[in-house]
C-alpha cells in the first residue's frame, strides 16, 4: 500500500531549491536533527485522478523543541504527519529525498521494522480523539497495547504501568479510568488517554495532530500544558493545528502550509508579528479574537486550499491571493529570507498588505434604503464572490430597522426560564436554570459556555421549539412561550434560526431554490419558481450567485451552505436571528467570511441576534453583550468589553485566561 | 408370480443382523383394524398373524387356525386354533382373543376405515371352546377367507386391545415373527425378532423364528433420496423404487429388483356419474378416449407400470383379459362425442362451452405424489386438446374429504390392492357409499352392477362368480363409469446380500424368511 | 443535540429489516448495468414470453420426455415432454409476479402501518409496533407458511403470505425513518417557518421516509422471489400446470437420474433473477445513499 | 451500568418477550380459526364420519364452545405446555416438537458453526485487500445468497451423494449424513455473513482508532483481530434474529430434501396437510425461541459494544 521511492539526497530535483533557500531547519546549529525530512511528496490515486496532497516539504525536528504546522483544512497537514509513520493511507505514494530518524533511513524499513518505529520511536496523537480510541475497548487496553507491542514492561506489570501513564497524563482516578470505555469519558480525558497511549513506549518524537480541536478552552489549556511538559522532557514535537493561538503557546517554530507546501516558516514570534506570506497574513487577519468588533476579517475570496492533481506550476496560493500577478500564476515563487530562520515562498513578500478594514460606522437605525450604496462599498472590499453585494431589497429590513426608538425596545424577553430533561434512569437533569435576559433590536447577544452548559436548550426555548418548565419568553412584547403552536404561528416569521449544521437542516431532496422558497412560504417546486426573483435577491444578499439555485445542499461547500442557511433565515424578514454555533464547523478563513456576512446583514437589516458559540474569540468579535453559561446557569453577563476586560466570576476568568491571543 | 430375492444356490441362511427398509409412506396408525394403508399392512404383517394364509395361487392354508369349516349355507365359519401360540406380551392365543380382536374391528368406537368392510355381512364371533371360534354372517360372503388372511384382520393381543385407542395405534402387540419396539414419528420405526415364533403359515418357505434380529423401517417419501439410500447402502431394501431409477438399479451390481403387478383395483380415475358434465356418458367416453394414456404412462413410469384396460389388475382372479386394447385413444371420436353432447361452442381459452357454461371438470387431490401429479398434468394437457378443462387442484385432507362427501368434484383417483375381484363391489355397489366406508364416491346406483357384484360375493359357484365379474368389468368400461389407468406394480429394490424376501398374495413384502448374507 | 457521545459510529441493533437478503454489496456501474440488462430481459420475458419462445409451456409430448438440452429443446424437456425453455420463460411471469406482488403488498401494508405508528400517538404506535414485533418473531418462511395454511396454496395466496410476512420489516423501517425525520433539523426548521404539522408531514416526513423505502423494496424483491419459489417447491405456491420455477424444480428433482437439465435451469433462472435484481437494487441504494440521504438502512 | 439497572432492563425485556409470545400464540389461534375447512373433519383424516360422529368429536374437542372460551382454554393449555394433538399423527404436539427439536438444533447448530468459521476466514482474508480475490468472493457470496437452498441442496445431493457416493443421501443418524444438509444450510449464511463481516471490517479499518492503533506499532493482522473483527461482530450479532429465522426456514426445505428428521420437516408436512395444531405449536415455540434469541442478542451486543449499555431498549 504505501510505497517509498526516490530516497537519498542524490535526487537533484528539490535539493537545489531547499538547500539554496537555506531551509529553516538549519537554524538550530547546536543540535543535530532527530527527524529529518526533505522533499516529501505524497500522492493519492483517486477515482478523479491523482491528488498531490504533499508536494515537497522539508523540515527537521530536534529534541526538546516543537515545530508547528498551521494551515487550513485540506492543506496536507495530517497527511504529512501520517507519512512520517509510514501510514499515509491506502493508495498513497510517498516519495522523499530524505526521511531519516536519528540517522536511520525510514524509507528502507520493512513492515516489521516500521512497527517498531511506530509508537516506539515516533508517537502519533491522531486528529480526532473522539474516534481515535476503540469505542468497544476500555481505554486502558489501548495503552496496554502500546506497552505490549514494544515490550516495554513485563506482561504482569502492564496494568500497573497503564495506571501510571494515565496518572502521568493527569487523568484523575487513573485506575478507574483505565477500565472505562471512551464514551464514558469526557473529551479532555479521552485526549489525555490518547496522549498516554502515544507516549507509553516513550518515543523520542511526538506528533500531535490537532490535539485541542473540539475541546473547551479550559480543557484545551490543560492539554497544551501536558504537551509542554513532554517537550520539556526532551521529546521532539511536531504540532499540527489550524489555530494560531494554540501554536503560539507551544511551538518554537511555525510552518504555514498551503496546498501541500510550506509557504512560510519561521520562529513563532517572528512569524506571528511579521507575517511575510499573503496567506499567513490572511490567516492572522481571520482570527476573530485578534480583531475588534466592527472590523472586517476576511480579505480574500472564499475557496479551499488548492490541492489539485499534479504539480502545477506557479504559486499554490495564486488563485486566492489579492496580490497575485501573472508571474505568480506561471512560476514557482522563490524562497525569500525575511530574517533569521524566517523564510517565505512568495514573489511579493515585500509588498504592503491591505490593513484589516474597519467597517464603516455601524449603520443601525439608518433606513435600509441606503443599503444599495453601502453594499457596493462593501462589495469592493470583500472581493469577487461576495462582491455581488450585500444589497438588501428595500423592504427586507423594514420590519426591524425602524429607527432609534425601536432599537432599545426589547424584541426578546426571557424571564427566569428553567428546563430539565428526564434521564433514562428517570431522574431529572436540570439543563437550564433561572436564565433571564433581554435582546434589543439590532443588538447581538453572545451566549458562551462549555459543551453541555445548556446553550442550545436556551436557543430552543427562545425559538419556541421547547417549552420551558418555568419562566416565560416574550417576543416583540407578546407572549411567546406557553402558547399553542397555532397561536404562535403568526409570529413565527419574526424569529429565525441559523443552525450549526445546515446540511441537516435542509431537506435532502430540496434544491437551494426550494430550501429558500420554503421559508418564503412557497414550499412546492412550482411556487418556489414563482418566487425566484426574491430568492435570487436573498442569495445575492448573502453573497451567492444564481448558479447555486438548482443545486442540492450536498453539492455546496460548507461556507456556501451556511450562506444558504442565512439567506433562508432572512427570508421571512425576521426581527431576531438565533445563531447556534453557526461558524464552529467552518475553517478560519471561511469562518471569517461568514462572520463578516453576519455583521453586514445586521448592518443592513438591523436584526437582533442571539449568537451562541463556545469560541470566546468569535463572541468577542461579534457581540455587544455576552452571557456566560455554566452548568445550566448564567454565571456572568454584561457588555463584551467589560466581561472580557474584567471578568468577575472565577469561571469566566479561567475562560478568558485560557484564551491566548486577546489583545 | 412368486417373488423372492436371492439365489437359492447361496449358502445357508444366516441369522442375525438388522435390516433397514426404506418405505415411501408414512403410517398414521398401526392398528390394522383402523388404518387401510399399505405401509400399515407391511408393518402389521410382521407383528400380527392371521387365522389363515393365502398363497399366490389363491389357495388358503392353515396359520393360527389349524383347520376350518364352513356350513352349507355359507354363513357360519368354524376355526380350530393352534394351542401353542403366544402373543408377544406372553398371553396365549385362544378363541376369546380371536373374538376380542374381531369385535374390536367392528366396534363403532374403532372407526375402522377398511377392516370392518372386509368382514362383509359379519354378525358376530362366538367362542365355542378355548380352541374353537365361530364367525357368523348374515349372508354368504365368499371373500371372507381372503379377508381374514390380510394383515388388516390380524389377531391382536387381548391385553393390547384393552390399552385404548392411542396405545393401539402406536404400540401394536400381536403374535407375529417380529415385535414392535419403537416408532420415531415421522422418520423411523423399529421391530425386533420374536424368538418364540414357531407358527408360521403352513405354506411358508421358512418355519420357526425369523432370521433377522430386527428391522428398521425408514420412512422416506423423497424418491430420489430413498433410492440414494439403497445405492449408498443405508437401506438394504426399499419400497417403490422410483421408475426413473430402475435403469440405474439394474446397471448396478449388488442390487436386485423384486417386481410384481399388484392385484386388486388398478389406479383408476373415478367419474362423477351423478351430476355435472360427466353425468352424460358421451362426455365420459369422450374423456376416456381423448387421452393417450399409453404414452403418458410410458414416459412417466419409464415402462415399469403396465397400462390398465380393466378396473381389475391382471393378477387379480377373474381379470378380463379381453378388455386389453379394446378402447384405444381416439381424439376424433372424443370431439365427435362432445359435439353430440352439445358442447359445441368454444370460449376464449379454447375450452368447449354449452349454454355459456365451460366444460370444466374439477379434480381435487390431497397432497398427491409427484408422479400422479405429473400424470394428471398430462391428462389435463391432452383433455385440453379436445376442449375439456380439467382442473387438477391440490387440497388438504380435510377439504378433500369435504369435497368428496359433498360431491363437489368430477374426477377422483384411487387404487386398491387386494387379491379379490370383490374389490369391485367396494367401488360400485350402491350400498358402498363413502359414508358407509365404501368407495362408491358418487353414489352410483346401478341395479345391474349391484346384482352382479353382490351376487358374486354371496355365491359360492366359482364359474358363476367369474361370469359376473367379467360382465361387470365389461360394463364399467362400456359405460365409462371409471377410467383404469395403470397397474400398480411392486418395485422393491434390495441389495443382493439380502435373501429370502418374499411377496404375499397382495404383493406386499414379507420379512419372515429374509436374511442378510455376512 | 445531545452532548458529545460516540453514537455516530454506533451499530443499529434491530435496524436490519428482516426478510430481505442482507446484502452488503456496493456494485460498480458496469456490474449494475449488466445486471440491469439481465433484469430487463427477465422483465421482457415476464411481459411478453412469446418474444422468446413460440412453444406453449403446457403442451405435452410424452415420447419426447426428459430429453437433454439440444437444438430441438434448448433446455431439454420434462417428464411429460414439455419444453423446459418455454416453461422457464413462461415461469418468469409467475415467479416475478409473486416477488413483485409480495413486495408491493409489503410496501403498502408496511408503510401504511409505519406511518400510522409514527403519527398517531403513543398508544397506537406502541400497539402497531408490538404487532410488528410479534409478526417478526416468526421466522420468515414460517409466517408465510402460517398464512398459506390459512389461505390454502395457490399463486395469489403465496403472494399474500409472503407480502404479509415481509410487511412488518417495512413498517418498522418507515416508522423509524419517520421518527428520525420528524426529529430532524429540517423539520424543526419548517416549524420555525410556521408550517403546519400536516403540511410538514406531507412535504418533508412522508417523501423522505418513503424514498429510501422504495430503494429498499428493490433490494427486497429478490428475497420475495426466493420465498415464493421455496413455497412452490414445497407445493404451496402456484398450482400445476402453471409453469413456476419452484415447482418445476420440485418435479425435476425426481428425474435427476435421467436428466440433469430439469433441475438445473429453473434454479438458474431463480438465481439469475435474484442476483440481478439484488445488484440493481444495491446499486440504486448506493446511488441514493451517495446523495447523503437515508442512511437508515 | 449498575446491577439494578441491568436487572430492570432484563425484567422489561422479559415482560416484552412474554407479550410477544402471547401475541404470537394469539396470531396462531386466529389463523387456526380463520382457516377454511372444518378442523374436526381434518382431524378425522381419511375417515368419512357420520354427522353424529362429527358432532361427538367436536364436543369432545370443545370446538362447539364460543370462540372466546376456546381462546381462554387454548391459552390455559398453552401455559401448561399443552399444545393439542396433531391432526396427522394424532400425537401430542408438544411431544412431537420435543422429539424433533434436537435434530433441527443439531443441523442448525452445525450449519451456523460452519458458516461462521468459513465467513470469518473469508472476510478476514478478503477485507480491504486483493481486489480481484475480493471481487470474485463477493460475486460468489451474492450467488450463494441468491441461490435458493432447495436448489443448492438438490445439486449437492445429485453430485456428492448420487454421483460420487461421498455422503449418504438421507437420515439423521450419523455425522456423515449431517454434512450435506449442513453445508447447504450454511452456504446461504456464508454469503451473508461474509458480506456483513467484511463490510464491518472494512468500515472499522477505515476508522481513526485503527490508524491510531497502527501508529502504536500494532501489526496488520493484529489490528484486524483485535480491533476490526470485534467491530464487525456487532452487526453480525445484530443479524442473529435474521439468522435464526433463516436457519429455521432453511431447515423446512432442507430437511425435506434430505429426508432428515426435524422440526422443519414437521412443519412442511403439517402445512401440506394443514395440520394446524402442529403449525400453531411450532409457531408458539419458534416465537419463544426468537424472543429468547433477541434477548440474548441484545445482551451480547451490550457485552461486545459497551456504548449500547447507555441507551436502554
Ligand atoms: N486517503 C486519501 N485518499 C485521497 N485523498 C486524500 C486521502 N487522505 C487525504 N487526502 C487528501 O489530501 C489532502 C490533505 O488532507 P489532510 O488530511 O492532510 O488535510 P489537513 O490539512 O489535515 O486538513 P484538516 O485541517 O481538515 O485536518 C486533502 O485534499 C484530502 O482530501
Ligand atoms: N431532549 C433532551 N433530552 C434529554 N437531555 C437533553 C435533551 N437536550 C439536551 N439535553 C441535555 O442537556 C444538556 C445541555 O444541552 P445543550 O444542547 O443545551 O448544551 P450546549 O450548551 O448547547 O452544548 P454544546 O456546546 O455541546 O452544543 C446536555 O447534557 C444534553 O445532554
Ligand atoms: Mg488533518
Ligand atoms: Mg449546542
Amino acid at each position: 500500500m504505501t510505497g517509498f521511492s526516490g530516497s537519498g539526497e542524490s535526487s537533484a530535483k528539490s535539493s537545489t531549491e531547499s538547500s539554496g533557500g537555506g531551509s529553516a531547519t538549519d537554524t538550530d546549529p547546536g543540535l543535530s536533527p532527530l527527524l529529518e525530512v526533505r522533499g516529501l511528496h505524497v500522492r493519492f490515486a483517486t477515482r478523479g485522478g491523482p491528488v498531490e496532497a504533499v508536494r515537497g516539504v522539508d523540515f527537521a525536528l530536534y529534541p526538546g523543541r516543537c515545530l508547528a504546522i498551521v494551515g487550513e483544512s485540506g492543506s496536507g497537514k495530517s497527511v504529512t504527519s501520517r507519512a512520517l509513520v509510514g501510514l499515509a493511507g491506502a493508495r498513497s505514494e510517498v516519495r522523499a529525498d530524505r526521511l531519516s530518524l536519528d540517522g536511520t533511513d525510514l524509507a528502507a524499513l520493512t513492515d516489521r521494522q516500521w512497527e517498531r518505529v511506530r509508537g516506539g520511536r515516533i508517537g502519533l496523537v491522531l486528529q480526532d480523539a473522539l474516534q481515535s480510541l476503540d469505542p468497544i475497548r476500555p481505554v486502558g487496553a489501548e495503552i496496554a497495547e502500546a506497552l505490549r507491542n514494544h515490550r516495554i514492561v513485563d506482561r504482569a506489570d502492564v496494568p500497573r504501568r497503564v495506571v501510571e501513564l494515565l496518572a502521568g497524563a493527569r487523568v484523575p482516578e487513573p485506575d478507574q479510568r483505565a477500565r472505562q470505555y471512551p464514551h464514558e469519558l469526557s473529551g479532555g480525558l479521552r485526549q489525555r488517554a490518547l496522549i498516554a497511549s502515544a507516549v507509553a513506549a516513550e518515543p523520542d518524537v511526538l506528533i500531535a495532530d490537532e490535539p485541542t480541536t473540539a475541546l473547551d478552552v479550559t480543557v484545551q489549556a490543560r492539554i497544551l500544558d501536558l504537551l509542554a511538559a513532554r517537550k520539556a522532557d526532551g521529546t521532539a514535537m511536531l504540532l499540527i493545528s489550524h489555530d494560531l493561538s494554540v501554536v503560539a503557546r507551544l511551538a518554537d517554530r511555525v510552518a504555514v502550509m498551503f496546498g501541500g507546501k510550506f509557504v512560510e516558516e519561521g520562529d513563532v514570534a517572528d512569524l506571528l508579528h511579521a507575517p511575510g506570506h499573503p496567506y499567513t497574513r490572511e490567516l492572522l487577519a481571520a482570527v476573530p479574537a485578534l480583531h475588534a468588533k466592527g472590523t472586517r476579517l476576511a480579505v480574500t475570496a472564499p475557496g479551499r486550499a488548492a490541492v489539485g492533481p499534479g504539480d502545477r506550476a506557479g504559486c499554490v496560493f495564486a488563485a486566492r491571493c489579492p496580490l497575485a500577478t501573472d508571474q505568480c500564476r506561471s512560476t514557482d515563487p522563490p524562497v525569500v529570507h525575511l530574517g533569521a530562520g524566517h523564510t517565505v515562498r512568495c514573489w511579493h513578500s515585500d509588498e504592503a498588505w491591505p490593513a484589516p478594514a474597519a467597517r464603516t460606522q455601524r449603520e443601525r437605525g439608518i433606513l435600509a434604503g441606503a443599503g444599495t450604496e453601502a453594499g457596493a462599498g462593501a462589495g469592493a472590499e470583500t472581493g469577487a464572490e461576495t462582491g455581488a453585494g450585500v444589497g438588501a431589497r428595500a423592504g427586507v429590513g423594514a420590519g426591524a430597522g425602524a429607527g432609534a426608538e425601536v432599537r432599545d425596545a426589547p424584541v426578546i424577553e426571557v424571564d427566569r426560564v428553567s428546563k430539565s430533561f428526564r434521564r433514562p434512569d428517570r431522574t431529572r437533569r436540570q439543563v437550564v436554570r433561572d436564565v433571564s435576559f433581554t435582546l434589543a433590536a439590532g443588538e447581538t447577544l453572545g451566549l458562551v459556555g462549555e459543551s453541555g452548559a445548556g446553550k442550545t436548550t436556551v436557543a430552543q426555548i427562545v425559538l419556541g421549539l421547547l417549552e420551558p418548565d418555568e419562566g416565560a419568553v416574550r417576543l416583540l412584547g407578546r407572549d411567546w412561550s406557553g402558547r399553542r403552536e397555532s397561536a404562535r404561528r403568526p409570529l413565527r416569521d419574526k424569529i429565525q434560526l441559523v443552525p450549526q449544521d445546515p446540511m441537516a437542516a435542509f431537506d435532502p431532496r430540496y434544491t437551494v431554490e426550494r430550501v429558500v422558497g420554503e421559508a418564503l412560504g412557497a414550499p412546492g417546486g412550482r411556487s418556489a419558481r414563482r418566487e425566484r426573483p426574491r430568492i435570487r435577491e436573498l442569495l445575492r444578499l448573502v453573497g451567492l450567485d444564481d448558479g447555486v439555485l438548482g443545486r442540492h445542499p450536498y453539492q455546496l461547500s460548507g461556507g456556501q451552505r451556511q450562506r444558504v442557511a442565512i439567506a433562508r433565515a432572512l427570508a421571512p424578514e425576521p426581527a431576531v436571528l438565533v445563531c447556534d454555533e453557526p461558524v464552529s464547523a467552518l475553517d478560519v478563513s471561511v469562518q471569517a467570511q461568514i462572520l463578516d456576512l453576519f455583521a453586514d446583514v445586521q448592518d443592513r437589516l438591523g436584526v437582533a441576534m442571539l449568537f451562541i458559540s463556545h469560541d470566546l474569540g468569535v463572541i468577542h468579535h461579534v457581540c455587544d453583550r455576552v452571557l456566560v453559561m455554566r452548568d445550566a446557569e448564567v454565571v456572568e453577563a454584561g457588555p463584551v468589553r467589560e466581561v472580557f476586560g474584567a471578568p468577575r466570576e472565577p469561571y469566566t476568568k479561567e475562560l478568558i485566561a485560557a484564551l491566548p491571543l486577546t489583545d | 408370480a412368486c417373488g423372492s430375492s436371492g439365489s437359492p444356490a447361496s449358502a445357508a441362511p444366516a441369522a442375525g443382523g438388522t435390516l433397514t427398509y426404506g418405505s415411501d409412506q408414512l403410517p398414521d396408525c398401526l392398528d390394522p383394524a383402523v388404518s387401510p394403508e399399505d405401509i400399515t399392512g407391511i408393518v402389521d404383517r410382521e407383528v400380527f398373524d392371521s387365522l389363515v394364509s393365502e398363497s399366490h395361487d389363491g389357495t388358503f392354508h392353515p396359520w393360527l387356525a389349524s383347520s376350518w369349516s364352513v356350513d352349507p349355507a355359507g354363513t357360519v365359519y368354524t376355526f380350530h386354533l393352534r394351542t401353542d401360540v403366544k402373543f408377544q406380551d406372553g398371553a396365549a392365543l385362544d378363541a376369546a382373543a380371536v373374538k376380542a380382536s374381531l369385535d374390536h374391528v367392528v366396534a363403532p368406537a374403532t372407526a375402522s376405515q377398511y377392516a370392518a368392510s372386509l368382514l362383509g355381512p359379519y354378525t358376530g364371533t362366538k367362542v365355542v371352546d378355548p380352541a374353537t371360534v365361530q364367525i357368523t354372517l348374515s349372508a354368504p360372503f365368499e371373500p371372507l377367507l381372503q379377508a381374514l388372511s390380510t394383515p388388516y384382520l390380524g389377531i391382536q393381543s387381548p391385553a393390547g386391545l384393552q390399552a385404548g385407542k392411542t396405545q393401539l395405534c402406536t404400540h401394536p402387540v400381536g403374535s407375529g415373527p417380529f415385535s414392535f419396539v419403537s416408532w420415531t414419528k415421522p422418520t423411523s420405526l423399529e421391530l425386533k425378532n420374536n424368538p418364540a415364533y414357531n407358527w408360521a403359515p403352513a405354506d411358508a418357505a421358512h418355519q420357526g423364528a425369523a432370521y433377522l434380529a430386527g428391522i428398521t423401517i425408514q420412512f422416506n417419501t423423497e424418491n430420489a433420496s430413498r433410492f440414494g439410500s439403497l445405492t449408498s447402502g443405508q437401506s438394504q431394501v426399499i419400497e417403490d423404487v422410483p421408475p426413473v431409477d430402475i435403469k440405474t438399479l439394474k446397471a448396478q451390481s449388488g442390487l436386485g429388483l423384486l417386481t410384481e403387478q399388484r392385484p386388486g383395483a388398478v389406479y383408476t380415475i373415478g367419474l362423477n356419474t351423478a351430476k355435472g358434465p360427466l353425468a352424460d356418458p358421451k362426455v365420459r367416453t369422450a374423456l376416456m378416449r381423448s387421452v393417450d394414456f399409453d404414452q403418458l404412462i410410458q414416459s412417466i413410469y419409464f415402462g415399469q407400470y403396465a397400462r390398465a384396460w380393466s378396473m381389475l389388475s391382471p393378477t387379480t382372479p377373474d381379470y378380463d383379459a379381453t378388455l386389453a386394447k379394446s378402447w384405444p385413444p381416439d381424439q376424433a371420436l372424443g370431439n365427435q362425442l362432445l359435439d353430440q353432447a352439445g358442447w359445441t361452442a368454444h370460449d376464449a381459452a379454447g375450452y368447449r362451452t354449452k349454454d355459456g357454461q365451460e366444460l370444466t371438470l374439477r379434480w381435487p387431490a390431497a397432497s398427491p405424489r409427484q408422479d400422479r401429479a405429473a400424470l394428471a398434468q398430462g391428462i389435463q394437457a391432452e383433455a385440453k386438446a379436445v376442449g375439456i378443462n380439467v382442473q387438477y387442484v391440490n387440497e388438504d385432507q380435510g377439504a378433500y374429504i369435504q369435497d368428496l362427501i359433498g360431491g363437489k368434484l368430477d374426477l377422483v383417483d384411487t387404487s386398491f390392492v387386494r387379491d379379490e375381484p370383490d374389490i369391485l363391489r367396494h367401488f360400485f355397489a350402491s350400498d358402498q357409499t363413502i359414508l358407509k366406508g365404501g368407495a362408491n364416491e358418487f353414489g352410483l346406483h346401478d341395479p345391474q352392477l349391484d346384482q352382479w357384484l353382490n351376487g358374486a360375493a354371496a355365491g359360492s359357484d366359482a364359474a358363476q362368480r367369474k361370469q359376473s365379474y367379467l360382465a361387470a368389468q365389461q360394463y364399467i368400461i362400456k359405460n365409462a363409469l371409471a377410467i383404469p389407468v395403470y397397474v400398480p406394480t411392486t418395485l422393491v429394490g434390495y441389495q443382493t446380500k439380502v435373501h429370502g424376501l418374499a411377496l404375499d398374495a397382495d404383493g406386499s413384502l414379507l420379512f419372515h424368511g429374509a436374511w442378510i448374507a455376512k | 443535540m445531545s452532548a458529545a457521545s460516540a453514537d455516530g459510529a454506533g451499530p443499529a441493533t434491530g435496524a436490519v429489516p428482516r426478510r430481505r437478503l442482507p446484502v452488503r454489496i456496493r456494485p460498480a456501474r458496469p456490474a449494475a448495468l449488466a445486471a440491469g440488462l439481465v433484469l430487463a430481459l427477465i422483465l421482457l420475458a415476464a411481459i411478453w414470453p412469446g418474444l422468446f419462445t413460440g412453444r406453449p409451456p403446457n403442451a405435452v409430448d410424452p415420447p419426447a420426455a426428459l430429453q437433454g438440452p439440444g437444438a430441438a429443446h434448448l433446455f431439454g424437456t420434462d417428464e411429460l415432454g414439455r419444453d423446459e425453455f418455454s416453461r422457464v420463460v413462461h415461469g418468469t411471469r409467475v415467479s416475478l409476479g409473486v416477488g413483485l406482488g409480495a413486495t408491493a403488498l409489503a410496501l403498502a401494508l408496511g408503510s401504511a402501518a409505519g406511518v400510522v405508528a409514527a403519527t398517531a400517538g403513543r398508544v397506537v404506535d406502541e400497539a402497531v409496533m408490538r404487532v410488528c414485533d410479534i409478526l417478526l418473531s416468526f421466522p420468515g418462511l414460517l409466517l408465510a407458511l402460517l398464512v398459506v395454511a390459512v389461505l390454502g396454496p395457490g399463486t395469489a395466496d403465496a403472494t399474500v403470505a409472503i407480502g404479509v410476512s415481509m410487511a412488518p420489516g417495512f413498517a418498522k423501517l418507515v416508522r423509524s425513518q419517520a421518527l428520525v425525520i420528524r426529529r430532524s433539523d429540517y423539520v424543526r426548521a419548517a416549524v420555525t417557518f410556521g408550517r403546519r404539522r400536516s403540511e410538514i408531514h406531507l412535504r418533508h416526513v412522508a417523501p423522505n421516509a418513503l424514498a429510501p423505502l422504495l430503494v429498499l423494496a428493490t433490494v427486497t424483491v429478490g428475497g420475495a422471489i426466493v420465498a415464493g419459489s421455496s413455497l412452490s417447491f414445497l407445493g404451496l405456491g402456484p398450482q400445476p400446470p402453471s409453469p413456476d420455477w419452484g415447482s418445476m424444480l420440485a418435479d425435476g428433482q425426481n428425474y435427476l437420474a435421467v436428466s440433469w437439465a430439469v433441475a438445473v435451469f429453473p434454479g438458474l433462472a431463480v438465481t439469475a433473477t435474484v442476483v440481478s435484481s439484488t445488484v440493481v437494487g444495491a446499486y440504486l441504494r448506493r446511488r441514493f445513499e451517495g446523495r447523503g440521504a437515508g442512511d437508515g438502512f | 451500568m449498575t446491577g439494578r439497572a441491568a436487572a430492570g432492563w432484563l425484567l422489561r425485556r422479559l415482560a416484552l418477550g412474554a407479550v410477544v409470545v402471547l401475541g404470537a400464540a394469539t396470531v396462531a389461534f386466529l389463523a387456526f380459526h380463520l382457516a377454511t375447512g372444518d378442523p374436526v373433519r381434518v382431524l378425522l383424516g381419511a375417515e368419512t364420519p357420520t354427522p353424529a360422529q362429527l358432532a361427538e368429536v367436536r364436543t369432545q374437542l370443545g370446538y362447539d364452545r364460543p370462540v372466546l372460551v376456546q381462546y381462554g382454554s387454548f391459552l390455559g393449555h398453552l401455559v401448561r405446555g399443552d399444545l393439542g394433538y396433531s391432526y396427522q399423527t394424532r400425537e401430542p404436539v408438544s411431544e412431537l416438537i420435543g422429539d424433533q427439536l434436537l435434530p433441527t438444533v443439531e443441523l442448525a447448530g452445525s450449519a451456523l458453526i460452519l458458516a461462521l468459521a468459513a465467513s470469518v476466514a473469508l472476510a478476514v482474508a478478503t477485507a480491504g485487500r486483493r481486489p480481484v480475490l475480493r471481487g470474485v468472493s463477493s460475486l460468489l457470496e451474492l450467488v450463494a445468497i441468491s441461490a435458493p437452498s432447495f436448489w443448492v441442496g438438490v445439486l449437492l445431493l445429485t453430485f456428492f451423494s448420487f454421483r460420487l457416493h461421498l455422503f449418504p443421501a438421507v437420515g439423521s443418524d450419523n455425522v456423515d449424513a449431517l454434512v450435506l444438509p449442513a453445508v447447504t444450510l450454511a452456504l446461504g449464511l456464508v454469503g451473508t455473513f461474509t458480506q456483513v463481516l467484511r463490510a464491518g471490517i472494512e468500515r472499522a479499518l477505515a476508522e481513526p482508532f485503527v490508524l491510531s492503533s497502527r501508529a502504536r506499532g500494532t501489526g496488520q493482522t493484529q489490528v484486524r483481530r483485535r480491533h476490526a473483527l470485534p467491530h464487525a461482530l456487532v452487526p453480525l450479532i445484530a443479524l442473529s434474529g435474521w439468522t435464526v429465522g433463516a436457519l429455521l426456514s432453511g431447515s423446512v426445505v432442507i430437511e425435506t430434501i434430505f429426508s432428515r428428521q426435524g422440526l422443519g420437516r414437521v412443519v412442511a408436512t403439517a402445512v401440506g396437510g394443514r395440520d394446524l395444531p402442529v403449525i400453531t405449536g411450532v409457531t408458539v415455540v419458534s416465537a419463544a425461541a426468537f424472543t429468547l434469541t433477541s434477548l440474548l442478542v441484545d445482551w451480547l451486543s451490550r457485552v461486545v459494544d459497551p456504548r449500547l449499555r447507555e441507551n436502554p431498549a
